[in-house]
């Protein structure tokens, strides 16, 4: 999925080159050499971790274990989303996990005790996630608070109230018959469904960059080769059949999972190609030059901080469907830092401005990979903290110096 | 003139917690003149004119008002105003979103059986417009007049309550020629129809030509009436009351006792922080000697405070070249406390963002760019800090009520002061001072230069960079001119003038070549 | 105001204006008037209150006495979004581009195409032909601001000013920034704005550049002008005994008056080629 | 305690409203829960196991208001804690190290953490908050690892540090005698040092101030420290002043010397009010900020320690949830969010607000839940009253609300220039000055 990002308008290389294969290979090296590492380090990162943890238990690239990991980083990964968002904005949301802890038990709450329609619960779930990210937003908009500190006792408080909401049982289970639950652990994509959903990515990348090469053939822009898109079809066309037949050796393709990446889509049109992404890049990059421009700033910040709170409790829904239960241990301890790391070690900036929604697949995929490659080895949680906190710690450093080195290149 | 006194002040003292605003100031206004006060900003001008007008009610000064023959005591706006005396303030007191007649008779409309009766204000505001020469819609919105015409409805109002006392402060402050010489006539015009007018105002051309006598104040008290009826009185005059001293000696008098060079620049190049492509000083050499003031030149942006912030500890941009060679050997500084250590300082010309600490106290303020020197073994010695802050609080006259008090409390001369105070008490031998008195009142002005003087004949060597021009011919020994990073002269100051520096200030060519 | 020919009719006209900051009066009594196709140099002391005058007609300080003409009508430009939609730009010194973003966003920001889903495709388009009728050499316009230099960024800045079509361009010390290949191409690019019938306000320090390519220059001093001199005419001495007060060109000098201008108007197209500025069209088309 | 005056006499003026607000606040937090618990609240029981279980708070607020104050933070102080704890607890158990050896080694580890943090902070700038919220997943990993995610009891030689007492000796009146002699030394210190302040002040030509000031402050501290004296001197038998609370004691009066007196709280000051300003007067900022943050890590192992020692094992849940506390003890102790104001001794009344309403609400049988919601609400009321307090011209709440309130950094236009604050005068425009030029 990741070869896709390429193809995006903003990465295009030199155009008075012409577009063609080559070109890109050549951009691309270019780019490299230029220090602009993009989401190489962490493709290669991913890559050494698999090599690593399958050498050390072949079970890690089993289809039993690949369908698992799906699964686990879905709901991880909608969280993520979210943060990248406001990171982009250059703020930051710490309760991300308590909000996911407080949605799972809402949806608890609504659908077992108040026996609420089950989708009703979810709204009500996502509308207060929503809600909070809109109270983040007023204060910080408002009031100038820093982001960071509003969060925090955003952490606390409503980790309480997801506590008051599970009440003294502390879990409300969520009977395996339930939809909410079928569809996070036994829904699975048809074999054929998944090939088709595969065929019409591929088709949709090919069909998109025809369709901007006509667009910019009509605006006598310089515009990539067909062979472009063909080749990126393909490969993803590739990449996609082979990981849903390795997938279908175990249970198959999972179907929160292509919610999930459904998803990433959305926000990365929404961050690509309208106004809102490009005032969210903006404000992210330079709040001053934004205002000036006549941007909605505030308005900006506080749909950032809504889309974050919103997406958190919809992961919490998601986690709580997967777990069958919603719990005081759901979004607790290391939700908020796994979230947080994946976005960063995505490539989205920790300074803003910089980074997309394809992050979240990135670092989710890498966060999962560790610590189910961890579980495999009979590691416990402790050193799985620790490594989640070492590998958050290395990308938010190798984030700062590259800023920094940007900066002493007139690249701030 | 001789008339009796409508209004005589006499003793009048008013204290603010700490300070005393005015102390014992009298003065008497006759009937049917213009009284002009004149002084600079805080000598009390406006909290006279406050007390006057009951803002300061009756027991809150001391001293007494006979006014009319016969002693007031007003307690609020509204007695004075009853009694005959208006008050038109710098913030214009009206309403933009209501008409001019509406503004005109807020709080004294023109009723008829409790309802207002629009007919009669609409034909009175008409007169009261005329009076003033105002020709404009008495049903045109405030807000669509200029500040100008906007005064004039002010005025107009204060006529329509039957005033025999207006005061006027800074009426023209936001005008232009043609306003207020309309304003002007105005007065002159009312005095003509016997109404006695109290002008407060800044612009001495003015004061001069309309006043019939003038008041000055200083530091809150009162230091002559001129008459000037009796002819004598010209602007340099009134300047002199004012600053409590002639104005040829806007600098002070200072004979340079210049000793041999000890510090030395040579080669210095510096590259912009971020723009690599840039440099900020391109392989400036200059020098100073003990005992001498230096003048920086420049146009703002020409690279002055980027010259002296990369000398001093290499605090702003890329160092790329250079050396500095102090006493006859070059020294290496690579930071701010050995720059400290070498005995450098620099008063920066943002004293808010780089100069101060806002959040500290004068005594914090003023000790903290050497610790050191008050502390034993890490632990600042207090009695000392005190007792050093309270040294130079006196020397140099910062007006606070007490070391203790926050430096953002200050004002801004104060301010920077206290940011000479840091300095001085370093101890430098050089002294990097950037554009020390911007922003900064006349007074507190000739203060900071006499103290430039003074460290100057104590044998450190200045240098000065500023924007104003008589300052730095005014100060200064020898004068480097700076364009676009680079030296582009030096003359010594007897042979500088403004045209010659600003030829080297705004291009690379030289006019003059001098040592 | 006779004048048939809108090159003789001033865009702009202040009058009388007047703006005080506290005690300290900024601008005293000014009087400037702007004409199509023309390079208005403002130089001056520091603070004499060049910035002080853009910022009014930027709509950034409103003046406290004194009236703007635009166009023949009397206007008040209470917000620097009037003052754009007056059609008078400004680059202020620092760019404010957004340093993360490519260099078609940041031509874009606040006015992007496309309704719904931004049209990238004809914002990028527009780029290049903005960009191609400046003469830039941007490598391309798909790449983030950040990585252009000096000069590159400060033409990107120029050019986004350009978007709305405004008649007055103005820039705040545009060269001081830049190296002298750069400042070679930003004066370049003033001469083409000029020549496309813009009229450009200058601010600028440095007298090589103003004598380079301004065709009047007023100078400032203590808030007033102190003298307007014309570009056959710029004597380099006079311009400096004039910022430092040594010389008072103002009384006396006549007002810019458009006949005296007409003998080497015609030298430079007043519109752009073919005419096809809207604005021009749209005034044309009033008469 | 004898700081007390300290944090009336507030470092920067003009901040009062703050520093008296909280002294209120844990007066009627106090009274609150007294009435609510009928009466237990200050019972000499309660009081001491509350010194003992809650010290942790005091001794992390020392270090934090440090690091707030000079414009950071450090979320991971419950990790490091538990770590250290636990790291202690270990070298006992599996290497039976000596009591006082461990808790050297504690330091030690304390230290490292903290350079380790220090480091990325003031050298690589990575953000604190960051800094330390993967410090947070770190040690807390470490912690597990360590104590393989069990408890480990400790030994009793140095349980005494977390819940031993003075020893009692001398003849019996029914107090506890050491604790007796405690209060009258605190005491003597109270009158001595406000005896020594004074003539401090006549010493500096300053005006002293008025007799009756001294006279009340000393009353009233005296009268706080004899009530305290009894409390803890009445408790159960073979109870007397916690040792906890001795070394609590001692940090507080050796950080706030630190902090008021020395060259390097100087130093911490000027970093979070100016940082520029602070480098261009020779302070070294970075290495300003590392050993703050060195110190926070020290600290926070002192706090594990006791902690653990308190508790007779160390666990591998040990300090969640701390951080928060500390920060807003800090923030309700009167520190400003954006650095450069506040107090230790404004910090340990906020720490003590904490640990009274931790502990009132645990009497009332809360549940920690809302012992959650309530702490979080603490925390956002204490940064609201802050930010409150900061805005210019203090409009309304509901102003603030409504209003196009916009915090903005003081940049020099020829406006700022005019709009400096009002003292005794006005900065002038140079009208006058300008009549000669021209």
């Amino acid at each position: 999925m990741s070869r896709e990002r390429r193809g995006t308008a903003r990465d295009l290389p030199d155009p008075s080159a012409g577009y063609t294969l080559r070109d890109m290979v050549s951009g691309f090296g270019g780019r490299l050499r230029d220090g602009e590492l993009g989401s190489l380090p962490v493709v290669v990162g991913l890559v050494v971790i698999a090599v690593l943890f399958q050498a050390l238990n072949p079970r890690f690239l089993a289809p039993g274990n690949l369908v698992n990991l799906t699964l686990q980083a879905a709901p991880l990964g909608v969280i993520a989303l979210g943060v990248v968002v406001v990171l982009l904005v250059a703020q930051i949301d710490l309760s991300v996990g308590s909000v996911s802890g407080l949605a799972s038990a809402v949806v608890g709450v609504a659908a077992m005790r108040l026996q609420w329609p089950l989708l009703v619960g979810i709204a009500a779930a996502i509308a207060a996630g929503a809600a909070i990210g809109a109270f983040y937003g007023f204060l910080l908009t408002r009031f100038g608070v820093p982001s960071f500190l509003i969060t925090l006792a955003g952490l606390l408080g409503f980790l309480g109230v997801q506590l008051v909401l599970l009440g003294p049982s502390g879990s409300i289970n969520i009977p395996f018959s339930n939809p909410l639950v079928q569809f996070a652990n036994t829904w699975f994509l048809p074999p054929w469904a998944a090939y088709v959903i595969a065929g019409v990515a591929a088709m949709g990348v090919l069909g998109a960059g025809l369709a901007r090469r006509r667009r910019r053939l009509r605006a006598q822009l310089p515009a990539e080769h067909p062979s472009v898109s063909i080749v990126k079809a393909v490969l993803l066309l590739g990449v996609l059949c082979l990981a849903v037949w390795y997938l279908s050796l175990d249970r198959g393709t999972a179907v929160m999972p292509v919610l999930f990446l459904l998803l990433v889509v959305a926000i990365s049109y929404l961050l690509r190609r309208t106004r809102w992404g490009r005032s969210v890049f903006a404000v992210g990059g330079n709040p001053d030059a934004a205002r000036r421009a006549g941007l909605p700033v505030t308005r900006t910040l506080v749909t950032a901080f809504m889309i974050c709170s919103a997406f958190a409790a919809l992961g919490g829904v998601l986690q709580a469907a997967r777990l069958g239960s919603a719990t005081t241990l759901t979004g607790s301890a290391d939700t908020n830092l796994n979230a947080i790391a994946a976005a960063i070690i995505g490539g989205t900036s920790l300074f803003g401005g910089r980074g997309g929604a394809w992050s979240a697949v990135l670092g989710v995929l890498v966060i999962s990979a560790i610590s189910s490659g961890l579980t495999l080895l009979n590691l416990d949680s402790s050193v799985r903290y620790m490594v989640t906190g070492a590998v958050l710690l290395l990308a938010v450093i190798v984030d700062s110096l590259s800023r920094r080195s940007r900066a002493s290149r007139g690249r701030a | 003139m001789a008339n009796a006194p409508i209004l005589e002040m006499r003793g009048i003292t008013k204290r603010f917690p700490g300070v005393v605003a005015l102390s014992d100031v009298s003065m008497t206004v006759t009937r049917g003149e213009i009284h002009a006060i004149c002084g600079e900003n805080g000598a009390g001008k406006s909290t006279l004119m406050k007390v006057l007008s009951g803002v300061y009610p009756y027991g809150t000064y001391e001293g007494e008002i006979i006014y009319e023959g016969e002693e007031v005591r007003f307690s609020d706006t509204k007695q004075s105003e009853s009694a005959g005396i208006a008050i038109i303030h710098q913030e214009l007191a009206l309403i933009p979103q209501l008409s001019i007649t509406e503004n005109l008779f807020l709080g004294n409309e023109i009723s008829r059986f409790g309802t207002i009766d629009w007919v009669a204000s609409q034909k009175r505001a008409r007169e009261l417009l005329d009076l003033v020469g105002l020709h404009e819609d008495p049903d045109a919105l405030i807000r669509t007049l200029g500040v100008g015409k906007q005064q004039l409805v002010e005025i107009a109002k204060a006529l329509h309550k039957d005033v025999k006392l207006l005061i006027l402060d800074e009426p023209t402050a936001a005008l232009n020629e043609a306003e207020s010489q309309h304003l002007l006539d105005l007065l002159t015009g009312f005095k003509a129809s016997g109404m006695t007018a109290i002008l407060i105002s800044h612009k001495l051309n003015e004061v001069q030509r309309v006043a019939d006598s003038i008041t000055i104040i200083r530091d809150g008290k009162t230091v002559e009436t001129l008459d000037v009826t009796a002819g004598g009185v010209d602007e340099d005059r009134i300047i002199r009351g004012m600053v409590g001293r002639s104005l040829e000696s806007r600098f002070p008098q200072r004979t340079p006792r210049i000793g041999e060079t000890f510090f030395e620049v040579r080669n210095w190049t510096v590259q912009h922080p971020v723009d690599p492509d840039r440099l900020v000083c391109k392989d400036e050499s200059f020098y100073v000697r003990r005992g001498e003031i230096v003048g920086f030149a420049g146009l703002m942006g020409a690279g002055r405070t980027e010259l002296a912030m990369s000398v001093f500890g290499r605090s702003y941009g890329t160092y790329l070249g250079g050396e500095i060679i102090k006493d006859g050997r070059p020294i290496q500084i690579t930071n701010v406390h050995e720059a400290i250590e070498n005995g450098m300082g620099y008063v920066s010309e943002d004293r808010k963002t780089l100069g101060l600490n806002l959040l500290d106290t004068v005594k914090r303020a003023t000790v903290s760019a050497r610790l050191e020197k008050i502390s034993r073994a890490g632990v600042v010695d207090e009695l000392k800090e005190y007792q050093i802050a309270e040294e130079y609080r006196q020397a140099l006259r910062i007006k606070a009520n007490s070391v203790d008090e926050g430096v953002s409390k200050l004002s801004g001369g104060n301010q920077q002061k206290v940011v000479l105070a840091k300095w001085m008490f370093t101890d430098p031998e050089l002294l990097i001072l950037d554009e020390p008195t911007r922003g900064i009142d006349v007074g507190a002005k000739y203060e900071i230069y006499n103290i430039i003087n003074q460290l100057a004949a104590q044998g450190k060597g200045i240098v000065l960079i500023s924007s104003e021009l008589p300052e730095l011919l005014g100060m200064s020994d020898r004068i480097y001119t700076i364009f676009e990073g680079q030296i582009t002269n030096v003359l010594p100051a007897e042979q500088a003038d403004p045209e010659s520096l600003m030829v080297s200030m705004t291009s690379t060519r030289r006019t003059r070549q001098a040592a | 105001m006779a004048a048939t020919d809108d090159r003789l009719e001033p865009v702009v006209s202040m009058r009388a204006i007047s703006k005080s900051f506290g005690h300290v009066q900024a601008l005293r009594n000014v009087d400037l008037d702007l004409y199509r196709g023309e390079v208005v140099a403002l130089v001056g002391d520091n603070g004499a209150g060049k910035s002080t005058l853009v910022k009014v007609l930027a709509g950034v300080h409103a003046p406290d006495a004194g009236t703007i003409t635009f166009r023949g009508r009397i206007v008040s430009i209470p917000s620097p979004a009037a003052s754009r939609e007056l059609g008078i730009a400004t680059v202020f010194q620092d760019l404010a581009l957004c340093d993360n973003l490519d260099v078609v966003a940041n031509l874009f920001l606040g006015h992007e195409l496309g309704r719904g889903s931004l049209d990238e495709e004809t914002m990028e388009q527009r780029s290049w032909e903005l960009l191609r009728r400046l003469s830039a050499r941007i490598p391309s316009v798909r790449m983030p601001v950040a990585t252009l230099s000096g000069g590159q960024r400060q033409t990107v800045a120029i050019a986004r000013s350009l978007i709305g079509d405004p008649t007055v361009v103005i820039l705040d010390e545009p060269t001081a920034a830049l190296g002298v290949a750069q400042t070679a191409e930003v004066l370049n690019l003033i001469e083409l704005l000029r020549d496309q019938g813009h009229c450009v306000v200058l601010i600028s320090h440095n007298m090589a550049d103003v004598q380079a390519v301004a065709d009047r220059v007023i100078v400032l001093r203590l808030g007033r002008v102190n003298g307007r001199f014309r570009a056959p005419e710029l004597s380099y001495e006079d311009i400096i005994a004039s910022i430092t007060g040594v010389l008072n060109l103002e009384e006396g000098t006549p007002e810019d008056d458009p006949r005296e201008r007409l003998p080497d108007g015609p030298a430079r197209p007043l519109r752009s080629p073919g005419g096809s500025t809207p604005a021009g069209d749209a005034e044309g088309g009033a008469r | 305690m004898s700081k007390f005056s300290d944090g009336m006499r507030t470092l920067t003026g003009g901040r009062g409203l703050s520093q008296y607000s909280m002294i209120i606040a844990l007066v009627a937090i106090i009274l609150v829960f007294e009435i609510w618990t009928g009466g237990y609240t200050l019972d000499p029981t309660n009081v001491i196991n509350m010194v003992q279980q809650y010290s942790y708070i005091l001794i992390l607020a020392i270090g934090m208001v440090m690091l707030i104050i000079a414009g950071h933070i450090d979320l991971s102080v419950g990790s490091v804690a538990a770590f250290v704890g636990i790291v202690v607890a270990q070298s006992m158990a599996v290497w039976h190290l000596p009591a006082g050896l461990a808790m050297l080694l504690g330091l030690v580890v304390g230290a490292l953490v903290g350079a380790w943090q220090g480091f990325w902070v003031a050298y690589v700038r990575v953000p604190a908050f960051i800094v330390t919220l993967a410090g947070q997943l770190i040690f807390r990993g470490a912690n597990q690892v360590v104590g393989n995610s069990t408890a480990v009891p400790t030994p009793d030689s140095y349980n005494w540090i977390g819940n031993g007492f003075l020893p009692d000796f001398g003849p019996d009146f029914g107090y506890s005698n050491p604790t007796l002699i405690l209060g009258l030394v605190v005491i003597a210190a109270l009158i001595w040092k406000e005896v020594h302040d004074r003539r401090k002040r006549v010493r500096m030509g300053a005006s002293p101030q008025p007799v009756w000031v001294s006279v009340v402050r000393l009353v009233l501290l005296c009268g706080i420290t004899i009530f305290a004296t009894f409390l803890f001197a009445t408790g159960r038998v073979g109870t007397s002043f916690p040792i906890v609370g001795i070394i609590a004691g001692v940090l507080i009066l050796v950080y706030s010397f630190v902090t008021s007196s020395t060259v390097f709280g100087r130093h911490i000051y000027a970093v979070g009010g100016n940082a520029s300003a602070a480098v261009l007067s020779g302070v070294k900022s970075r290495g300003v900020n590392f050993l703050l943050m060195m110190n926070m890590s020290i600290l926070a192992a002192v706090a594990g320690m006791v902690f653990v020692g308190n508790a007779q094992a160390s666990g591998p849940f040990d300090g969640t949830g701390w951080e928060l506390d500390a920060i807003a003890a800090v923030f309700v102790g009167g520190a400003a969010i954006f650095g450069g104001v506040g107090t230790v001794a404004g910090s340990i009344i906020g720490a003590f607000v904490m640990a009274f309403l931790a502990n009132g609400l645990s009497l009332l049988g809360l549940d920690a839940s809302w012992v959650s919601i309530i702490r979080g609400l603490v925390l956002l009321a204490a940064v609201a009253f802050d930010v409150y307090n900061k805005t210019q011209g203090r409009p309304s709440i509901i102003g603030l609300l409504l209003g196009g309130f916009r915090r903005k950094k003081p940049n020099i236009t020829e406006e700022a220039i005019q709009a400096q604050p009002q003292g005794l005068e006005k900065p002038s425009g140079d009208q006058v000055d300008k009549v000669p030029l021209s």
